[in-house]
This record gives C-alpha cells, structure tokens and sequence, in this order.
C-alpha cells in the first residue's frame, strides 16, 4: 500500500526531501515504518527520537496504518 | 461565541489584538504570556529564529490545549497565536492570553496553555548562529 | 538602568508601555496581568469604580513590592502600573508586567506583585452600583 | 504634642474629614492614638478594621508617635 511521507524541521534536513511516497506493507503499525525509516533514511538516527503524526494527529507505537495515510515525521517540537 | 481564537501567521503577532479579543465586561483579570527571541541561548549569541510548523496539525494541537484550557479552568476566553519564518532577537513567536472572573484561574490557564504547547505542537526553531545553526530540542 | 516602572495616574493605563518598559534582548518571556473592571460583583451590576490612593505611600508600597520582586525572583524588569479615579467597565486599574530569561520566574514574579499590591497598596475603590456604593473590602 | 491625621476610603466618608490637626499627649504610641481615634470619631467603629502609617510607613501598635508626624487613617485596601 502507498503512504505519504512528510518530514519537519531537522528531519528535513538530514532527509533532504519535505514530502515522499512510499510503499509499505499492508497493515504495517507505526512501529514497524520507524524501522523502515530508519533502514531507509539512516540520517533519522541523528534525531534523539521522533514522533509520528497520521492524518495530522498523533500516533501511538501500535496503531495500524490505511493506505493514503498522511504519516509525518515529528521531531523533537520547539515552539514557543 | 468564540471562546479561543488559535492562529499561526508569518505576520507580526499583535498583543493589542490577543487583548481585545479575551477582554469581557465579566472579567476581572486577563493574564498574558508573550515569548519573545532571546539573544543568545546557552551562552551563545543568537542572530536569529527561523520558525516552521506542521501548520494544520500545529493549529490542531493548539486548539485542544484552548478546548481543555476551557473545560480544566474557570476562565472566560483564551487566545494563542504562534508567528512563522524569520524572527529577530526581541521577536514575538507566541502570545498567550486568557480571561477570567477571578485572576488566579486566569494564572493558571496561561501557563498551562504555554508549557503545553511547548511540548505538543509541532512548531520547530532553528537558531542561527554567527558560526552556524540548530534545530533547537534535537541536538544529534 | 531603571529596572522598575511605578505609576498611579488618573490617565489609562496602556498595556504597550508597560511592555514596552520590561522588553530586554536579554529576555524569553514576559509575562502581564492586567486588572479590568467587571461588571459585577457578589452578583450585584456594577455602574462604575471610583480608584482614590494615598499617593506618596502607595507609589513607596508599589516601589518596595518591585524591589522585592527583583530580589526575590530571577527577573529583569518590571512595571507596576495603576490608575486612580472614575473607571467604567472594562477599563483597566492595573497593569503588572515582567520580564526574565525564563518564563516561570516571570509568571511566579507577576503573580507575586499582584496579590502584595492588593494586599499592602493604600489604594481604595468605592463600587457604584445602581442604588448606592460601597467601598470595597470596608463593609461595616 | 501636635500631629496631622489624613482619612482615607471609608474612612473620610465616616468621619467627613480628610486632614485634621489634633493635639496628643507625648510619646503616644498607636495603639494609644486608636483609642483616642474610637473615642473621638465613633463612626470609625464601622470599620472592620485599619491599619495606622506614620510618615508613608505601616507602623505597628507600639511604635512611639513623635510631634509633627503625618498619621493615616488606612482602612482595608482594595486596589488591583
């Protein structure tokens, strides 16, 4: 299945790309795309940890993601 | 009526305007935060911010901080308006305001509203230095 | 460098003084309370508050709270700000702001000027109601 | 000993005065000059409570009042 990826702040950086699509496996949890990501983009290990948003909110290690689902890559936010 | 008013802008953000927007006849207090462009961080001198958002999840995020702001305090109104792009030092990227009967309530929310934010809305900064640049919170 | 801004006036106050006294390229937050005038209070409607001070002692009271705000806190600058005379509703009595490197320091500094002014400021206010007026915290 | 009163807030309104001169034995203290001030204007008694400032100061009910002191009636107060 495709998903969107979206990349913020350093990830962007160290990615060199703000928005990509990828194919995943079908039924593949966050926890299983991190891995993925980080096999794929091994500068994403430069980050302390990220956070992954799907369709704009946050998402827990466990959750299954869709086909077209809009997954950001959430670094460490600092706003304010 | 509008109980909160969350806004991201690359526009100068306006105090007058976060004011005038909580202000009430049944309000006794408003509190204010205002975060302003320090200029330098851990002893290094800043030269300038340069803010980026995930702008529809950001404005996502900021609203359910006013949306529990409003359930967990007595408060009346509460605006939060967070700039994008480019800020010099003494630079507003966030103000916080938030209305209230009695002052403490008040207090409360804006600090809540602006020590969440800081943890939940992706807002990123980077600073840049004579000599370079950091996203700030993500040091490899 | 002036670190403190006392004022009783019988002019309005202006929340862009005030910040615009405490800004410093120094500091990361600025944290406000401004006072207003509700238009009620123990469930009676409220006309106007009429603000009358023991001057000279109330702008020494304000001094010392600013004094030992600055002590007491790590904090840059502050501006205690009040009006005296007839204020309708809405209209502003006092303006607290502070300044600091970090926002807790200017919260909890803020918070502190606010309740000692109410506490120890020779400042009175007579509420007008639509049949009569009291001074406020005085009822026999 | 001679010393000026000043009234404020509730405290003009009770006894219609703001400033007046009155004549105190030597070396009053304030709780002495409370006393004086019950007797002398009653109408003060509706007042839960005040405080006395000598000179622009708070000053406690031992303080010793010394002639020409500028002595304030303080009722409650309630600016803010």
């Amino acid at each position: 299945m495709k998903i969107q990826l979206l990349f913020f702040g350093i990830a962007t950086d160290l990615v060199g790309e703000n928005s990509v699509f990828i194919e995943l496996k079908s039924a593949a949890t966050i926890s299983e795309l991190k891995k993925d990501l980080l096999k794929k983009y091994s500068k994403l290990k430069n980050i302390e940890d990220f956070a992954i948003a799907v369709n704009e909110e946050y998402g827990e290690n466990d959750l299954v993601l869709q086909e077209n689902d809009v997954v950001a890559i959430i670094p460490p936010v600092s706003g304010g | 009526m509008k109980k909160s008013s969350v806004l991201i802008t690359p526009k100068k953000l306006n105090l007058q305007d976060c004011y005038d927007f909580v202000q009430a006849a049944s309000c006794g207090g408003i509190a204010l935060f205002v975060g302003t462009v320090r200029n330098s961080t851990k002893n290094k001198e800043v030269s300038l911010l340069d803010f980026s958002a995930y702008e529809p999840m950001a404005i996502k995020e900021m609203q359910k901080i006013a949306d529990l702001a409003l359930t967990k305090f007595q408060i009346h109104k509460l605006a939060i308006h967070h700039a994008v792009g480019e800020l010099q030092i003494g630079d507003i990227p966030v103000i916080i305001a938030v209305s209230s009967a009695h002052r403490n309530a008040a207090f409360e929310a804006c600090q809540f509203a602006i020590d969440t934010l800081k943890e939940t809305v992706p807002i990123w900064k980077k600073e840049h230095f004579e000599d370079g640049e950091v996203w700030v919170n993500s040091h490899p």
